[in-house]
């Protein structure tokens, strides 16, 4: 599929976001689904890159909120405004949304912000969700979506590893924290970032039995189920992020495996 | 593939040519395709998962991801990774076992108008019997492939198709276990394709594909570890297609029975290169990943590279390469 | 390589950091180099083309364009085409003969603080033993690189390197020729790189460096010819890194002698991939074409890495893949 | 080296004209001298790409004249103002301009033209120079150039396969016919095209006694003599298209091979 290139800006560092002309995904996509780009169009970078979907917009555009870490996403950030991508999706299994909770934890660590705010807009729909970040990184450079948080009357709260923004430490040890207030019982957690930090995040959740649902990265090879290549051991044997996740509910998942 | 009138009634133009569509059918191993362009398999799933991106029904064949007789875990991933113009993989012949695929799988293919052919593998040669039996005379399946780049773990874990004497055994094991037209898929990691090739004739298969993957390995150099659990892992994509192409020229030359070239078909362009050197057919693997709809364009353009040279049939080309 | 003390003048800042640099000299063969950094034989030319590039005093050791008993003519244009990720050639072994490289070559090189290595080859095991001969005890020549990656054409044009007997015996046949030390290039077209490994060793060489290219083949679709004159050529550049590095790491467990890496470094972490499966030093091939600078940058890129990682010698990376 | 990308412009279909900041090769480049341009980041394509020098202007700018003919010059075109282009040059034997010959025959098919222009600003530095161009090509849009050899006062003779432009023919036969007026004996030819053209310019060239300079093309690897890939067939064995040439005498070269 071809999506125009409406925008593409370079945020703060390494971070970019992108927006792309894309009515069939705008009316698909599910928060957590994700979409896969052809960074180049020689075969160095051979594979298509996963990310998720981050935002939708009333004009049919969706955006792609993304960091420079490798071959790929250094091509990616090279793209201009005008030219089409190459991109399929929406791929995969989204956040399930329990109509009957209306208290939601969203934790992020890092870029894994990025699906986070597509379920928000999501969550913030019903207008009885109350939403609460939980966002970690290491420098206050890489805290981002803030502001659009704050237009969602989400409550905010940041951790920074050296302490540059918010509370310094992990993002999981604000979360401790704040669960040992808590009394409320209708929670649903949702987390994207490391895997170190959802397995935290995942035993926190799951000691105070609250639903947890996290979002998992993986190499892929097709991402539409056909190569295999992206397994991660679940309870029951293997599973596939690209089509039996990404969002897995983290019971689901083995985390001594991870 | 009759005569098309193209163009005709095309929004009322006075443009009237009468188009001759080319002839792309082919037959291999007695099995009759509308055109040479066949799936690789591992790289298509069960078939179904490409529905969403192409019109099955075009495709010459359809290879099926490598079936056991019993269901297979595979490897710990990580599993794949990229290289240059290229990915590794060390999948472990994840599948759901024959039994399970014709159950589950196989109706929901059997409605397609294309051909159905299985790929197959085992430990042993009883293992590799024993599917192609129970594969055997169901319906809807056209014909088997069998991967011989496995480790026989009965002989220590050494590569069937790397070595004459077993390939030899268990070609021939197979062949006794079915009347299925039968594939022969050869291993790239060895010293002379055309001991295999012939190897495969001899055993009374009805046609060779190749390449399988090359063996290789990558390591990340932050952690210090393989990029794979598996450390070393199969190479495919663009960057094995010189390998491909040379050992498909070698091994056309070498036997009578038809060869299926495979190894970095991204293109049409990349396809013809196959079927000059000999292909009568060819698979199409990685790139399936990188361009879901790559079968079918490759289909087109190999359909508009014949036009183009006033040609009216795929055979025009197969093995006219000028030497 | 002595303690540096970097920094400590730099416009007289008051950073005063003393840096360590790590050691990164390796003794390949009984040739004590400055650094694991070589260069791969037909990719660096006489040498001297190179020099207005980098600082050929930096390299660990130079290997020069295959040489022969008699200057060879190579084989008619066109002789190299790209691939994706990668290059084919058939050069065709052109070089100007052992008599003139030493009259006309060798003294240019002389004056450079940096190992000469010989890439020796011939049509014959006599003509093996003849360029031998005449390069053994010419003055600054470190070493010889035997090519067997060459066909023979004493027995039908088989290659040397690509049966087990004819390679023992003209590797043999040379190290009775010779008392320099010797390195056997070998070739990765076999099914079993460790064989090969281990007869290089049993011969008596001092290393292996491996790989050579791995054979291939293109075709321009349009003149529906082969991209080379020679029809087929080797395969070089990234491409084939993953093939590579997997026989590095298995010739490395099979042999105690050296084992040199080759094929696809374009970057420092390319070399430390090689260095941590095994590699005791690696040669640098197609990359020079790309960047003239690259086996510099790989250099300084090695260094960094160990820094960064508090390691004070390369020896602490080598054969350190964690499994 | 590295050399920032001032201009980029489309010319007409599929030409482009790239003007780099480089004092050094603005300052070694002799006419007929090429470069290796890197057109791309990762490694496929892998190779550089050799261009001829098109100008060199006060600014030490040069400029390269190219046509999109595949991969390579297709990523090429896509390089933007500002960035900087990874490149080595000058390299290469240039034209010969014997100071004692004031006939100066500039020969080009198609995109031919881009050394030649180079090769007119360095003849008509000398006053008394005559420059005739004989220029031919496919059709009329594949003709560039003219205005720059109109300011250097050349004479212009053009033809094109189709006739959309000057002469109908091809540009060999407009030279032959020049050629059968031609009294005047202190005459160079220099040709630069395809290589069926070139070997009919120094047919005809030959049988006039006229000395001819070609610049012939070739697969490079290295373009610095390292390879050994891009060697043609020469009255006395293989010469190397990057360092013997890629301008020879055309009678070193053995046409029957080319
Ligand atoms: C479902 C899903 C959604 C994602 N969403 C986003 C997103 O919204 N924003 C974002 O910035 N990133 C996202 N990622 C991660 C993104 O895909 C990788 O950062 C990107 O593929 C790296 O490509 P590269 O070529 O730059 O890096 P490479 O040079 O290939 O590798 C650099 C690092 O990235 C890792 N990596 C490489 N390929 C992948 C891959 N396919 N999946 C995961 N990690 C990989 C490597 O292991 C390595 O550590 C997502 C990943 C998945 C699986
Ligand atoms: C000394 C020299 C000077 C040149 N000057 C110019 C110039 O000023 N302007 C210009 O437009 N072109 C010039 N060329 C040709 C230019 O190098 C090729 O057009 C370019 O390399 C093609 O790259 P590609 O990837 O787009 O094409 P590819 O996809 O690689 O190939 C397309 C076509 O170009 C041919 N080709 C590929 N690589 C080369 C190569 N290295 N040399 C020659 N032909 C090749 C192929 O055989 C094929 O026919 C010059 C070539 C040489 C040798
Ligand atoms: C992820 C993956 C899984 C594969 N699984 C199988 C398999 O089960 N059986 C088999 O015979 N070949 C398998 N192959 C090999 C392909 O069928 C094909 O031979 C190879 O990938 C080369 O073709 P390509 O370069 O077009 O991918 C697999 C390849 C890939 C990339
Ligand atoms: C143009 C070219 C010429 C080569 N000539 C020789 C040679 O004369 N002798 C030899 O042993 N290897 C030769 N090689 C092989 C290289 O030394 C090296 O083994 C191979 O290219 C793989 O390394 P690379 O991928 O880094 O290039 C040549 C390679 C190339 C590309
Ligand atoms: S990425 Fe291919 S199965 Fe998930
Ligand atoms: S391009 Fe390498 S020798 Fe000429």
């Amino acid at each position: 599929m071809k999506a125009e290139i409406l925008s593409h800006l370079n945020l703060t560092g390494p971070y970019y976001k992108l927006k792309l002309y894309s009515p069939h995904i705008y009316k698909n996509a599910m928060p957590g689904q994700f979409a896969m780009l052809r960074v180049g169009e020689t075969s160095d970078p051979l594979l298509r890159r996963p990310f998720s979907i981050h935002k939708k917009n009333p004009d049919k555009t969706i955006e792609i909120l993304y960091k420079i870490v490798g071959k790929g996403t250094r091509l990616l950030s090279t793209l201009v405004k005008g030219k089409d991508m190459d991109i399929i999706g929406p791929l995969g299994n989204g956040f399930v949304i329990d109509k009957k909770i209306k208290n939601h934890i969203l934790i992020a660590g890092g870029i894994g912000i990025a699906p986070l705010l597509f379920l928000a807009h999501e969550l913030s729909r019903d207008k009885r969700s109350r939403i609460t970040l939980f966002l970690g990184a290491r420098h206050k450079e890489d805290i981002l979506c803030i502001q659009n948080f704050k237009r969602l009357k989400a409550r905010i709260n940041i951790s920074t590893e050296d302490g540059s923004l918010g509370k310094q430490g992990l993002i999981s040890e604000l979360f401790e924290v704040s669960l040992a207030d808590l009394n409320e019982q209708k929670i649903a957690v949702y987390s994207c970032g490391p895997n170190n930090m959802l397995r935290e995040i995942h035993r926190l959740a799951a000691a105070k039995g609250l639903p947890c649902q996290v979002s998992l990265e993986a190499r892929m090879g097709c991402g539409i189920g056909a190569c295999l290549g992206c397994v991660v051991e679940g309870k029951e044997g293997y599973e596939k992020v690209c089509t039996d996740g990404p969002v897995f509910d983290a019971g689901e998942v083995e985390w001594g495996r991870l | 593939m009759g005569e098309v009138i193209k163009g005709s009634r095309v929004r009322g133009q006075r443009v009237r040519k009468t188009e001759i569509k080319p002839d792309l059918s082919v037959n291999i191993a007695g099995i009759e395709m509308k055109n040479p362009v066949m799936t690789a398999s591992g790289t298509f799933g069960y078939g179904i998962e490409y529905a969403p991106y192409i019109d099955l029904n075009r495709l010459g064949a359809i290879v099926l991801k490598g079936l056991s007789a019993r269901p297979r875990k595979g490897n710990p991933p990580p599993r794949i990774c990229e290289t240059p113009s290229g990915m590794l993989n060390a999948i472990g012949l994840e599948n759901i076992g024959a039994e399970a695929f014709i159950k589950e799988k196989l109706p929901l293919l059997r409605k397609y108008d294309t051909k159905i052919i299985l790929n197959i593998f085992g430990d042993s040669i009883p293992e590799y019997v024993e599917v192609a039996e129970i594969l055997d005379k169901v319906d809807g399946i056209t014909g088997l492939e069998i991967n011989i780049s496995c480790p026989n773990v009965q002989k220590g874990g050494m590569v069937f198709g790397t070595d004459p004497v077993t390939a030899s055994e268990v070609l021939t094991a197979v062949r006794n276990a079915t009347s299925l037209p039968l594939i022969a898929k050869l291993s790239p990691n060895v010293t002379d394709i055309t001991t295999f090739a012939k190897i495969a004739e001899d055993s009374g298969c009805n046609a060779v594909s190749l390449i399988n993957t090359l063996l290789g390995m990558a390591v990340d150099i932050r952690t210090r570890r393989p990029m794979l659990a598996n450390i070393t892992g199969g190479l495919s994509g663009p960057a094995i297609k010189p390998v491909a192409l040379r050992m498909v020229w070698q091994a056309s030359k070498a036997v009578k029975i038809p060869v299926i070239g495979i190894g970095g078909i991204m293109t049409a362009d990349d396809a013809i290169e196959f079927l000059l050197v000999g292909a009568r057919a060819v698979q199409i693997g990685t790139a399936n990943f990188v361009n879901p709809t790559a079968t079918v364009d490759i289909i087109e353009g190999i359909e508009k590279y014949l036009t183009k040279n006033n040609l009216s049939d795929i055979n025009q080309i197969i093995g006219r390469v000028v030497i």
